[in-house]
């Protein structure tokens, strides 16, 4: 959250707030490429035994680069892989903002995924457009209904949603593969797969792989915004992920306020998994593997649960994760070093606040620091009242 | 060691004090603390240190313990210079402290606190907790009280829990022992014995430091006062030679109206009425057993009581934040009982939470927030689902303003505005409109004279628009001053309902720390004269 | 104050990295017109198994071409495959071997989109295409893509086969009567290929054997083949509660933990894919042999022959016709192996090369 | 399903229920070693937790912990073996040189990484599930990267530490005998996490460090009060946390097999998390709601590898047989959601402590 400060010039205001927003970050990634490199380096002098070779890291990173960045495809291949993560990553940001801790995007994603084929299948025979919004309404309502769950049994009994997602998960994946093997098996598959989603698929409108998924998800960011700030509903969100007393006191009820929450972070994380199967891969296998619902946490935490955070947070993943490949065709680099950078980041940004905190620099203001206060508050604290 | 009483403050001068301090300064952003401070402690006395909330007693306090790092300033233990860097230094010095807000934890028992920090072991590893409590029980016994010390702390009233912290202190046998208000969640009996504890250890050549801002304590137990506001040493004065007026000038910097004109009640038609309510608390047991009470538009309800006796439930059942066990609640002749916060909020209830940073703020939320709190979601703040940003911000400016919240911007945190300024954005935010019923819990807890003089001026204002208030407050003093009629509550239960106005001081405290007490005890129906 | 320069260091290193972005890319020394790249399986390149030795095949393969040593990928999850092929083909990889059964599609579609590149696949059998040659989710299968997508051959493996030789071997060598085989997941064709040989080859030997067949989960695919850990607590649990004493694992490096269960419990255990002997030794103590399919040996042929100009498109079946299968060495054990197992062994493989004997059920690879 | 309607039909319940407690005694021996075997690395994940959510930190990079451990010693024992030849064996244990080494350098890693969770929860104040997150993921990235760059060497084949060996004579003992196989018949970790479990216990509410312990969790300004150094205590027991962890992720790759694989820990950090939270927040709880999980996984996996006979066996035969890969996952949410309910934290859990006082 920006904080409009009063009494300086608007374009002042403006380029100071939009630096303090990102100087920390920029810094935060820089740092975390240097120590990247300086692991890639050591790593082939030490364990490859290779010769000491300074500009390695240089051709690494040249190639993330180019693969993420460096041609219209790469930026599209750059903004599928945002697609998925941003959309999870804004469904783990609104849970962290009512204090809850939703470590179950995986299981939520793997389900709209399933969702949205099964209502693809059976809307075959429909014009692609219905078949299309209803296939993205049955990935959602599946992922809704798997948040629904977690956030029903904290309502009620007040089991810690950081378990039940964490076993919601692993049902998620018995479920998937049970429905793959059995009901929705497509005749005549030697591997169990589902039928195609045929026209469900969602149309290609950016260059090879830019499906229109891309433009629902980052259509989600001002929703997902206008949600949380603009809404009473997410007025009464944040209110009780900051203060579950007060919330409660203002008329919230903070029960009911828990499953509608935990639900539209399923519904999200679900349309994730719809827009990957019905944009990407069209079909789902028993060996679909993915790995989007555990980033997409750390995507909302990187974004600290604000969805312009997020969304910046889930671009840079995206192009980490589409440059990771050429990275490791062309530099022979494994992509792995992606997910430490990816780490890097996220510990010099923290480490940042402290370094800055200690040296007594400006731009670290009570508000900065709330925004993660609140994510803490969901692991430990009672939401429940 | 020689004891007794220093009969003067300049016997009091032995040679070499127990306790220094010399020129204590303590700077905090955009205040500074202490500044310069002297005091001197000498062996078998007690000494007071009055001032308002907000003085520097507090601070003062926890730089001698540890817990706070003076700017300058040398502390001096029996002549020689000493260096405090944390609580563990204190204690190796024989200093032990009893804070303002309790230091125990509620999920330990009673022995396990007492220990806590200098524990009895069987051997290098493990806790002798049967011996420990054996000395508990001796030391208790010793003072003439009981406590079980396989207790949870977090089962225990009020008044045990404060037995608990002086036990702690006891059971380290600490030379220089620090009471940060002690007696303010304690009856006056309970204080009485307190005191008489509090002189025991002085004859016994403990140097005691009594923080208070109550004036009649301060005159009764200390051997000497030593007064202290806005973080200076204002005068030093020996109980015999002063009195109550002029401690509070110095306390407060110019002449006080110790009572304000709270002037007459017009009492008209009943808004509240209570009848056999019996509330739980959160760990089930019934501690409102049957209260019956109203009130009636245009008049004060007060209620005294020493603190857990159940007010605080009480309370939160009234608003909808506690659910009724039995009874009935209706306001304005509709019965709410077990109704929501929300249903008797729009019922025109305002209520000021005796926790204002846990039920009245969200404190990392801007203000205009926090002042819409429970009308976010109704016009002019909201259409539909939409927030209307620009009315919420249009209505914070202006009781910003009304109610005199010094802020930089209504856009701020709750969390960067000082306690006073926290407490006048939730009376801004509840006295608002066309009250029906305040519900005030500790209204004025914490907060200094000015704040404390501007809520209860716009308490007093409210009710003279015909507002019903229900106050209830720790301070029995604030009860007497404002209320139109006083009820006392006493383990659950309303005994006693008396005239604001003749009410007797020392019958409420008797009411308070008995549940009963003289003559002249109203009819205990609480139905409105 | 090294704050101070941070910011500096920071810049200078992002300079020095747009500096790179726009240098030119390093160009190869090899004289071949191939450019070779392979795409391991997920997760992992170096599993001392499948992916491994379809990459060492590859390396040979390429080294006898005098090409540039392939570039590999790993994909982290199986929505990569279409974009990491399509970095190859964007990075002018013209011969690209994918090394997954479900990486099948990915590579059809691939084929489909860029004729002038070969592809050679791994366990991608059958090529299941429709009349245009684009990749069939509907499994009708109505093209043939040896015509339709003669850039593409996938090489499979009758695993059975072997299968069925280490089903004798395991049979032979019980004596509680019970063998077990382990597969990572029931959905895979070539793992439940691999265990219903053995089943076979065990009853060939004796009836009345008891073949446990186990599978270490039916739906959590990294689990699979990613959990030692997982695997050799099912293999303990097979050994005590079953009293299976030959253990043949088909679960890739969970199943090296199937392996280690049987050294541990002092019974006999049977490897996969290539000589287990050799690539993990933590269990030479008791591995008798491997079920080999000639991986190494496939692919490094199938460069070769793209390079000739001889590879025919379509499905590449390996068995024991063409010495694509096999069972390893017994490395000092055998002496369990009789003289008339050894007979039986060389019939059966005579009777599979030609085809007299069947080594695979009806629904052959579906469990 | 109609199938499956019709055994249900055709069959009286209490038969079944007979049936399966038959099943459930006659497997107990088998399925009860498999539990231990595999509750313990859960459980040492989960121990680490308690011990630093007990102290006021939030952890959740247990996960990321176990893994960099399990690669730490796998490596170290690499190449330690390199260098000094493999050893012998102990007969009991398999103890030799390069694998106490090892387990040295996996403790020494597990300590390592909490000393820098410890120190963004502690020092710096950041946001501790943030801090447990990049453990995590750095975790993953790491491992990762070098065992794809390793398994290009050829590395010096590792012994583990194998299991005690019960005689037949005593695990066939009637009656207690399974149990003794299950508790003892196990590798050093195994067996040190049993007694590291009551060891704990006791510690934790019996002893001055215990008492101590859960006095900075829930109310740290008490316990600075009484001059207890809560900055210093909460220290010690995250680093001293992260070798239990160690311990777990060492189990994964020297004791239960001896290679390292990337990701082997398959979210057995995150199981102990929930296992810390059934077993709210104490060592014996977390041991037995591991026990629990993985108990539930033994039982599933013995009715996959030796079905029940008779009716119970052909019902089953009916269930898909996925059911039983979920049912761990679904017992623990029945418990935690029917049985134990909501379960409270350490007041003080995840609340960075600044000393000094505002006001």
């Amino acid at each position: 959250m920006s904080r409009p400060s009063e009494g300086r010039s608007p374009v002042a205001s403006i380029v100071s707030s939009v630096w303090s927003l990102i100087a920390v970050p920029l810094l935060a990634v820089l740092m975390a490429l240097v120590v990247g490199a300086v692991v890639i380096v050591l790593s082939s002098v030490l364990v490859l035994k290779n010769p000491f070779d300074p500009t390695l890291p240089l051709t690494a990173y040249s190639a993330l680069a180019l693969g993420a960045f460096g041609s219209y495809d790469s930026v599209v291949s750059t903004l599928v892989l945002t697609t998925p993560l941003l959309l999870a990553g804004l469904g783990v940001g609104i849970g962290f903002r009512a204090g809850l801790f939703n470590i179950g995007a995986q299981g939520q994603f793997l389900m709209g995924a399933v969702g949205s084929v099964a209502v693809a299948v059976w809307f075959a025979h429909t014009p692609a457009v219905i078949a299309i919004i209803a296939a993205l309404l049955g990935g959602m309502i599946a992922g809704a209904a798997w948040g629904f769950v977690p956030g029903l049994l904290k309502a009620t009994s007040g089991a810690h949603e950081v378990v039940t997602t964490i076993m919601m998960n692993y049902i998620a994946l018995a479920v998937l593969a049970w429905i793959v093997i059995g009901p929705l098996r497509q005749p005549g598959s030697v591997s169990p797969a589902t039928p195609s989603v045929g026209v469900a698929a969602l149309p290609i409108v950016l260059d090879r792989s830019g499906h229109i998924g891309i433009f629902i998800a980052f259509l989600a960011v001002p929703i997902a915004w206008f949600l949380l700030f603009r809404t009473t509903r997410g007025f009464e969100i944040r209110a009780v992920g900051a203060n579950p007393d007060a919330a409660r006191y203002a008329g919230v009820k903070p029960r009911r306020l828990i499953v509608l929450t935990m639900s539209i972070a399923g519904m999200l994380a679900g349309l994730a998994g719809a827009t990957t199967i019905l944009g990407v891969t069209h079909q789902m296998n028993t060996t679909f593997s993915t790995s989007v619902g555990f980033d997409s946490i750390t995507v909302a935490l990187l974004g600290r649960s604000n969805p312009i955070g997020v969304m910046v947070a889930a671009l840079l993943f995206g192009a980490m994760r589409a440059g990771a490949g050429p990275m490791q065709i062309n530099a022979g680099i494994p992509v792995e070093l992606v997910d430490f950078i990816q780490a890097l980041i996220l510990l010099f940004l923290i480490a940042n606040v402290a370094l800055r905190r200690l040296l007594r620099l400006r731009g670290v203001s009570g508000a900065e620091q709330t925004g993660f206060e609140t994510i803490t508050r969901s692991y430990g604290g009672e939401t429940t009242g | 060691m020689t004891s007794g009483f220093p009969a003067t403050a300049d016997a009091a001068r032995a040679p070499v004090p127990k306790l220094e301090m010399r020129g204590i300064t303590k700077r905090y952003p955009g205040v500074t603390a202490n500044d310069h401070i002297d005091l001197d402690l000498q062996p078998g006395e007690i000494h007071a240190l009055l001032g308002e909330n907000g003085a520097g007693k507090t601070t003062l306090m926890n730089i001698l313990y540890g817990l706070a790092v003076p700017d300058e300033g040398q502390i001096l233990i029996d002549g020689t210079p000493v260096r405090i860097a944390g609580p563990s230094d204190a204690i190796a010095r024989g200093i032990e402290m009893v804070h303002q807000h309790f230091m125990l934890i509620p999920v330990l028992s009673v022995a396990e606190n007492v220990v806590l920090g200098a524990e009895t072991m069987a051997n290098p590893i493990f806790l002798d907790l049967r011996e420990a409590s054996r000395r508990i029980r001796k030391l208790a016994g010793k003072f003439g009280f009981e406590l079980d010390p396989d207790a949870k702390v977090q089962s225990l009233s009020v008044g045990q829990q404060q037995r608990v912290e002086i036990l702690k202190m006891l059971y380290r046998d600490a030379q220089i022992l620090v009471l940060d208000e002690p007696t303010a969640v304690l009856t006056p009996s309970e204080t009485e014995e307190i005191f008489v504890l509090l002189r025991n250890l002085a004859k016994d050549g403990r140097s005691i430091i009594f923080i208070s801002h109550k004036l009649q304590e301060v005159l009764e137990i200390a051997d000497r006062i030593t007064v202290i506001r806005r973080g200076r040493v204002i005068g030093e004065r020996i109980p015999a030679k002063t009195n109550a007026k002029e401690l509070a000038e110095l306390m407060v910097g110019r002449a006080v109206l110790l009572t304000i004109d709270r002037g007459q009640s017009h009492p008209t038609d009943v808004r509240l009425k209570v009848e056999g309510l019996r509330v739980r608390d959160d760990r089930g047991g019934e501690v409102v057993r049957g209260v019956d009470l109203e009130i009636r538009g245009g008049e004060i309800l007060g209620i005294a009581g020493v603190a857990g006796n159940g007010q605080d439930e009480l309370v939160e059942a009234l608003v909808g934040l506690r659910k009724v066990a039995s009874g009935r609640v209706s306001l304005a002749g509709r019965d709410v009982t077990g109704a929501s916060p929300r249903t008797i909020n729009e019922a025109n209830v305002g209520y000021v939470p005796g926790d204002r940073q846990r039920f009245g703020l969200i404190l990392p939320f801007p203000l205009t927030d926090n002042l819409v709190l429970t009308s976010y979601y109704k016009p002019p703040f909201a259409h539909g689902l939409i927030r209307d940003e620009g009315a919420i911000l249009a209505a914070a400016r202006d009781r910003i303003r009304e109610y005199d919240v010094r802020t930089p911007s209504p856009l701020v945190p709750a969390q960067t505005l000082s306690g006073g300024n926290q407490q006048k954005l939730i009376v801004a935010r509840e006295f608002v409109g066309d009250t029906t019923l305040l519900v005030l819990d500790q209204p004025t807890r914490g907060l200094d004279v000015g704040s404390i003089e501007f809520i209860h001026k716009r308490i007093i204002e409210k009710r003279n628009v015909g507002a019903a208030v229900l106050l209830v407050s720790a301070e029995l003093d604030e009860v007497m001053e404002l209320s139109d009629r006083i009820a006392v509550m006493y383990r659950g239960k309303l005994v006693a309902f008396l005239d604001g106005r003749t009410a007797d001081k020392y019958q409420v405290g008797l009411l308070m720390a008995t549940g009963e007490g003289g003559s002249g005890v109203a009819d205990a129906t609480g139905s409105a004269s | 104050m090294v704050l101070a320069n941070l910011p500096r260091v920071a810049a200078i290193s992002l300079v020095a990295v747009a500096i790179a972005a726009c240098g030119p890319s390093s160009s190869g020394t090899a004289t071949s017109k191939w450019k070779i790249a392979l795409m391991s399986a997920t997760g992992t390149l170096l599993d001392h198994n499948f992916s491994q030795y379809s990459w060492e095949g590859a390396k040979k393969g390429a080294a006898d071409i005098g090409a540039k040593d392939p570039a590999t990928v790993v994909p982290k999850d199986s929505t990569d495959y279409d974009k990491d092929i399509q970095t190859f083909v964007d990075a002018g990889y013209n011969l690209i071997v994918t090394v997954a059964f479900d990486e099948g599609t990915a590579t059809t579609k691939a084929a489909k989109k860029n004729p002038n590149v070969t592809f050679i696949g791994v366990d991608q059998s059958p090529i299941c295409v429709d009349e245009q040659g684009n990749a069939d989710s509907t499994f009708a299968c109505k093209g043939d893509a040896s015509k339709l997508l003669p850039n593409y051959s996938s090489l499979w493996f009758e695993e059975d086969q072997p299968g069925y030789l280490v089903g004798m071997v395991a049979a032979s060598i019980s004596k509680t009567g019970v063998v077990a085989g382990v597969g990572g997941i029931n959905v895979i064709p070539p793992v439940v290929r691999y265990l219903q040989g053995f089943e076979l080859g065990a009853k060939s030997i004796n009836p009345n054997i008891k073949v446990e067949t186990s599978y270490v989960t039916t739906s959590d695919f990294t689990k699979a083949f990613n959990d030692p850990v997982a695997g050799k607590v099912l293999g303990a649990q097979l050994i005590s509660q079953t009293h299976a004493d030959v253990l043949f694992q088909v679960a890739g490096k969970t199943g090296n933990g199937v392996l280690d269960a049987a050294c541990a419990a002092n019974v006999f255990a049977i490897g996969v894919d290539v000589d287990q002997y050799l690539s993990y030794p933590n269990a030479d103590p008791c591995i008798v042999t491997s079920a080999e399919k000639h991986l190494s040996n496939a692919v490094e042929a199938a460069i070769k022959s793209v390079n000739a100009g001889t590879q025919k498109p379509g499905d590449s079946l390996f068995n024991a016709a063409n010495n694509g299968i096999g069972i390893s060495p017994f490395h000092g054990k055998d002496n369990l192996i009789s003289a008339d197992l050894q007979a039986k062994l060389a019939a059966a493989l005579k009777g599979m090369k030609d085809g007299s004997l069947k080594t695979c059920p009806a629904k052959c690879g579906q469990a | 399903m109609d199938a499956l309607l019709h055994a249900l039909n055709g069959i009286p319940v209490l038969g079944l229920v007979f049936q399966f407690v038959e099943y459930f005694i006659t497997s107990l021996p088998f399925t009860a070693h498999v539990a231990v075997q595999l509750a313990v690395p859960i459980c040492l994940a989960a121990l680490c937790g308690v011990m630093c959510e007990r102290s006021g930190v939030v952890n959740i990079g247990l996960e990321g912990i176990m893994l960099t451990c399990a690669f730490t010693g796998w490596f170290a024992g690499a190449v330690v073996t390199g260098v000094l030849g493999p050893g012998t064996p102990t007969p009991i244990f398999g103890f030799t040189v390069p694998l106490l080494l090892a387990l040295v350098a996996a403790i020494l890693a597990g300590m390592l990484l909490s000393l820098l969770h410890a120190w963004l929860s502690i020092s710096v104040r950041a946001d501790q599930i943030i801090s447990g997150a990049i453990i995590n993921i750095a975790a993953i990235g790491l491992t990762g990267y070098m065992n794809t760059l390793l398994s290009t060497q050829t590395l010096a084949a590792t012994s583990n530490f194998s299991a005690l060996r019960i005689p037949a004579a005593v695990a066939g003992f009637p009656v207690v005998g399974w149990l003794i196989n299950a508790l003892f018949g196990q590798g050093p970790i195994g067996i040190a996490t049993v007694l590291i479990v009551i060891i704990f216990q006791i510690l934790l509410f019996r002893s001055r460090w215990g008492l101590r312990t859960r006095s900075v969790g829930e109310h740290p300004r008490a316990a600075e009060t009484v001059g207890i150094d809560v900055i210093r205590l909460r220290y010690r027991n995250v680093v001293m946390s992260g070798a239990l962890a160690a311990l777990g992720g060492a189990y994964l790759s020297m004791e239960a097999t001896n290679a390292f694989q990337a990701g082997m820990t398959q979210g057995r950090g995150f199981i102990g998390l929930a296992a810390m939270i059934v077993g709210r927040w104490t060592p014996v709880g977390a041991f037995g709601a591991a026990l629990l999980f993985a108990s539930s996984q033994a039982i599933s996996q013995s009715i996959s590898v030796s079905p029940p006979p008779g009716d119970l066996g052909t019902l089953l035969s009916h269930v898909p047989t996925q059911f039983f890969d979920a049912l761990p996952y679904l017992i623990t949410i029945v418990v935690l959601a029917g049985l134990i309910g909501r379960s409270i934290a350490p007041a003080a859990d995840g609340r960075p402590y600044q000393r000094e006082s505002a006001s």
